[in-house]
């Protein structure tokens, strides 16, 4: 039993700490959100070169044969500077089906062009009156020669614009099925938008899209142990990322009651404060555990899996609302506005909350899991 | 004891309401419904309907172009108005007139307050300062007596709509000696004076109320002075009591609740409707109870001013659980939005009506209200200082 | 529109406070606890010639005709001297479903006792498997000759080894009905105990209890609407005497923290104490709104008064819970003792919370009021 | 990073749950299981038991008769005693030995650890005053010296088992001119020794647990000191941070939640089941998952620990949070019951094995438990100190 890191993972660490120090805290972060792209394509290069996007595939692909909890370590400090390149569509997404899910050759195509920074890619799973159910997709894929139709509607699909290819799931006569999906296909239209925590998506309408059967990832109709799989190490990550995060908004709201005054005092002198903070703090110790443990668990391939899964959401959920909206209300007035850092932090935190299933979602899946008599 | 309101409030009730059905411009109330921000022409448009009627400023003496409305109906009215959807009352109305009324000169009241009735001035208030948040006696903008005018040097912040205001109402320290609370003067200034800057502060909704206002070498005459000279503190302090009163919120409240029961009965969520989720149904019904328990303590407390009880603790009682209340509603609003929480644009509020066209129209204000409804927690006396009030009041330690 | 009292409910409130004054503050409550009888007979006739005991009942039968709002005024004082006198069970409960479903005989006989003080009563409504669901009747009545025989098993009721009569639910084949019977009929056994807050209680047994048709009380088989309307009055009795314990445990503890040191201050003086303490004000202060408007709703016979019966009762049983659990905690040591008051407002109050149902119970019947689609 | 257990420890483990398994005794097991306090003779014969297996006291170096586990092997152990629903060791165990061991002379290490083990003294701590309770330093209890003696006067309070206790350790004050955390040092007392005399504190469950602690001229051999004259605080604070190991009851919690699950499944309430209520599985899942949280950064904290990292304000966070689940878990116990919450009698736990035979069985014992429970927030350093540590600590304010 050791929640430490090895010596290697240490190293990981340091390395995305000294990215995140030299790229995330001097520079114009508002800069590159209101950029077309999102992010920034250079960030994205030092990323490949860094073996950052090789790290959790395969060895005869060219990865590092990384496990979920060196992409938690990553994460978790990517998490610290609000960082904005979409690793997680990308690699732990897109990335994570094509590698769980796709044939030789879509693997041997797709994956090295992930870890040499070439491609990114957007997972496209949600409809408007989906919720957060991977499996309720009323977008369907006719047979139609060796291909398939396309006709459906997928929401708020992060990178949407950006993202050379799209996956995506629709359903076949056999069942919910995944795509792969070339931007600017005929018939496929994109209505792109900003995102609350500062980053691209679309919403996709599928009209008549025709592809080939190529374009198929793995088995027909058997899409959804892949993509449940998936998201639980999706949920693994994006808990790492708010444990990062919330440990960032803590020290800044630390650092701000200790110097701001009022009525002549530091405001941190207030009990009332202290013990806000307090709270604040614990949550986020009580999530960085159920993080780490998530992402071991993944790891290691435990059969409770799927109730860690929907445990660590709920706390981290739980958390990020805690942390985020007490850190904006600790700040007072400059909590409230857009130049200062915390409110991005609160923004983000409150993202992740919802992101693949809010604390409502999976306690009720936990519940299910054990189901009342 | 008894809960049902006379048979003349009932009668004034009923007209409200048809005027407010008929008078209230639908792209007003739709604007306020969704919780957006509504632009200074919209409001002046409105007001111009309210002072038609005579109704522009239920809480001024008749006198002064005012109402004759008891308590009681002033409350319903409030109540209606809000209710209706209809616009806040202006800073001028709510805030500037009562002061000016009460501690202004003959010729301040004569000049000012036709021109707020007629909205042909927009007023802000200068009152918080960078290091005068909560604690206001720690004011640090300077009025020095130069000839007939002052010299004002200073900053205000947290200013609210300085770039629609035509003047601002402002506390200043006069003399720098005196204790914290002695020493303030309060002062109307013209925004076009020489030596005003506005930089606006971009909230975390991305949309443009507040402001940071600097005063360089601002000349202000000596007769926009409001009363006695350093004795502004005491009318700031009336002041602050008339912005606590209707701090509840009700019936936006009552509002939210109902925009969010549509929303949950309508939303589909996987296999069933939102609002077939049993946690998310207490919860909702959960706050729909919390209201229901504020709005009867609005009553009370009503009926113990009616009977002449002196004013203590309740409206700071008012305002955190009313606070509270809204907040907790919003957050359920951008849940039920599910991913559609997500989307978010920086203009949708104030500068443009254009919103992103993904998603069910009734996301459009929701997030961006969920966002600048944090602020009711901090400003106007975060919770933390409510609290201490009550503290102070009752526990007396 | 006025929550201020009346000139007589002033007399009312004056007239309870003067007894809690006499009888309740400086008198060993704890003495009457663990007597036999659990209470004060004396006190009781204090009750009958103060004219206490006639206040909600019609003045053919010697009664004063008073309102819900009455009762609430008489509860109300009673709460903040945690009285144990049976008011609720014979007067509020019992006395109530004889004045709204018994017969002009039952009416004649029962009333003038009880107002005599002459006659005590306990309603036994509940089972081990209903829950809170007046409806959930497993006792059973069998016509047998002219009368009945009962069968079955009824518990946690309350005054159960003092009263002289029950009223007693049981399922004819017409559906659920009331029935009076007399203590110590053949076949009904009574196991007795005390309850959490110092009160005697029995489960009641019944084997072929035999009883005429005189003992039906009400039509047979509408036993539901009569229960329901009473147990709603009782709910508004129980808020009342929750706001008044909830106002003394609130004054106990001010009058505590107020003079209690450590580190050389007045405990008082800690920022997060006194917040806590102003929580629990202003959840009595919502509290009390609730019970006072839930009173006059009851009084003014509103057709929303269900609603309002299940918010009343959420909202007092949460403010019981936090004022009680707080009243405790900011006493520290003091606070888990038996000897001093404010344990004995914390057990009464957390009584209260589930009397007549429980948060979780309103709640749910709230909802059901205005069903999801 | 690992979670997994080494293969010595899992062996470690079961050994402990075949022991466990086969020695423990069944109605020391049952009441221990209900929350019910063991009687003292019971007590001492499961301590005996332990005796002869040689696990009295796995905190203690082997030496002085300890166990030579690892650190982990020390929490595995604490888990698994917890699971099987052991008693807890005593303070004699827990909290005087090691400052015995760590600042006790010879003499008294081989005349008093022995009988610790052996279960031939009983111990109970004089600690907290009715002036001194969250703030030690405020201790009155004054020890003068009388040539070999000292002669001791004062009171002690929330003396828990001072009637079952042969004797005391105990804080007293000897110069009363020193600052407050100075001057006082740290004695053991026979408590038959003339001049104490204990009084019951009833507490809330109306159980007899605490006590009042009355010295008048209680002579006390100065041999009995411990360690130095007037530094009785350094030994406190070692003793207190001893305290403070162990404090989550992760695994007494989840008996808690195995308790709650198993009512809730088998209680009808009306139509259905209790765990068919949504807002109530929601409530026990929710305290379900915050112990699966807890119990990884228990385990987090405990790597940290092997990992040589020094204690900061781990404990405490622990502490908070441990006693809430535990009241939640309790509170939902009681919950469970429906209106069989209502009975009590006062005597259920300690004078007799007698319980009303009124409603399930799985009754008894829950609702003393939950009132012995309101105190896991107050006694051991009430939550509110504990969030000033962790305050002070880390925000260093």
């Amino acid at each position: 039993m050791d929640f430490n890191l090895t010596e290697e993972q240490s190293m990981l660490r340091d390395s995305v700490e000294r990215f995140v120090a030299d790229h995330y805290q001097n520079t114009d972060r508002a800069a590159l959100v209101y950029s077309d792209l999102g992010y920034s394509a250079e960030h994205w290069r030092l990323f490949a070169e860094m073996g950052w996007l090789a790290l959790p595939f395969a060895e005869q692909h060219g990865g590092f044969g990384g496990t979920p909890v060196d992409t938690a370590i990553l994460m978790e400090t990517l998490g610290r500077g609000l960082v904005l390149e979409p690793y997680l569509s990308t690699v732990v997404l897109a990335g994570g089906l094509v590698a769980l899910a796709g044939s030789e050759v879509q693997q041997a195509d797709i994956i090295p062009q992930i870890i040499a920074g070439d491609l990114t890619l957007a997972l496209a799973y949600l409809e408007p009156a989906s919720g957060f159910d991977p499996s309720h997709v009323a977008t369907t894929a006719r047979s139609d020669g060796d291909g398939f139709l396309l006709n459906g509607y997928k929401c708020v699909v992060y990178q949407g614009p950006s993202a050379d290819r799209f996956i995506l799931s629709a359903r076949t006569e056999k069942g919910v099925s995944l795509f792969v999906l070339e931007q600017g296909l005929p018939g496929l239209c994109r209505k792109d938008f900003k995102t609350l925590d500062g980053q691209w998506a679309s919403d996709l309408s599928l009209e008549d899209v025709s592809v080939g059967p190529e374009a198929l990832l793995g088995g027909e109709g058997l899409a959804l142990p892949a993509l449940e799989q998936v998201l639980g190490r999706a949920v693994s990550a994006v808990c790492a990322e708010a444990v990062g995060s919330m440990a960032a908004a803590n020290e800044i709201t630390r650092d701000y009651i200790r110097v701001r005054e009022q009525f002549g005092v530091a405001i941190g002198s207030f009990q009332a404060l202290q013990h806000r903070w307090v709270d604040m703090h614990i949550e986020a110790e009580l999530a960085k555990s159920m993080s780490d443990a998530l992402a071991m668990r993944l790891r290691d391939g435990d059969e409770d899996v799927p109730a860690m899964v929907h445990a660590t959401k709920v706390t981290v959920g739980r958390a990020a609302q805690i942390v985020g909206q007490g850190a904006v209300q600790l700040h007072g007035g400059i909590g409230m506005t857009d130049d200062y850092a915390i409110g991005h932090y609160y923004k983000r935190l409150s993202i992740i909350d919802l992101l693949f299933g809010n604390q409502d979602y999976h306690a009720t899946r936990y519940e299910a899991l054990e189901p009342a008599q | 004891m008894n809960l049902a309101f006379g048979s003349k409030d009932l009668i004034f009730q009923q007209e409200l309401q048809a005027f407010l059905a008929e008078c209230l411009p639908d792209d007003i109330r739709e604007r306020c419904a969704r919780g957006l921000i509504v632009g200074n022409e919209d409001l002046i448009r409105w007001q111009r309907i309210l002072y038609d009627r005579g109704w522009m400023a239920p809480n001024w003496p008749v006198e002064y172009g005012g109402t004759d409305w008891t308590l009681t109906q002033k409350y319903i009215a409030a109540r209606e108005f809000a209710a209706a959807c209809a616009p806040l009352p202006t800073f001028g109305i709510t805030m500037l007139g009562p002061v000016l009324i009460a501690f202004g000169s003959a010729e301040q009241k004569a000049f000012y307050l036709p021109r707020i009735l007629k909205s042909e001035d927009v007023w802000c208030q200068g009152y918080s300062e960078p290091g005068a948040g909560s604690d206001l006696a720690n004011l640090k903008t300077r009025a020095v007596r130069a000839g007939d005018d002052y010299l004002v040097n200073g900053q205000k912040i947290w200013t609210s709509y300085a770039h629609w205001a035509d003047r601002m109402f402002c506390l200043v320290r006069t003399d720098p000696a005196a204790k914290p609370q002695k020493g303030i003067s309060f002062l109307l200034i013209d925004m076009d004076t020489p030596g005003i800057e506005i930089k606006p502060i971009i909230g975390l909704d991305m949309g443009h109320t507040l402001n940071e206002v600097f005063l360089s070498d601002v000349r202000v005459p000596v007769k926009n002075r409001v009363g006695e000279e350093n004795e502004g503190w005491t009318y700031a302090k009336y002041l602050l009591q008339k912005e606590r009163s209707f701090v509840a919120r009700v019936a936006q409240s009552r509002h939210l609740v109902q925009r969010l029961k549509r929303i949950a009965s309508e939303q589909k969520m996987g296999a069933g409707y939102l609002f077939g989720s049993a946690e998310f149904r207490r919860r909702v019904s959960r706050l729909e109870i919390d209201l229901q328990a504020l709005e009867y303590t609005e009553l009370r407390y009503l009926s113990k001013e009616l009977q002449g009880e002196p004013v203590g603790p309740e409206p700071s009682i008012l305002k955190i659980r009313g606070s509270e209340i809204q907040q907790g509603l919003k957050q359920l609003l951008v849940e039920s939005l599910g991913m559609y929480g997500v989307p978010y644009e920086n203009d949708s509020m104030t500068v443009s009506d254009s919103y992103m066209e993904v998603g069910p129209d009734h996301r459009h204000g929701i997030v961006a209200e969920h966002l600048y409804g944090r602020g009711a927690t901090i400003f106007g006396g975060s919770n933390e200082i409510q609290r201490n009030i009550i503290s102070r009041m009752l526990l007396g330690t």
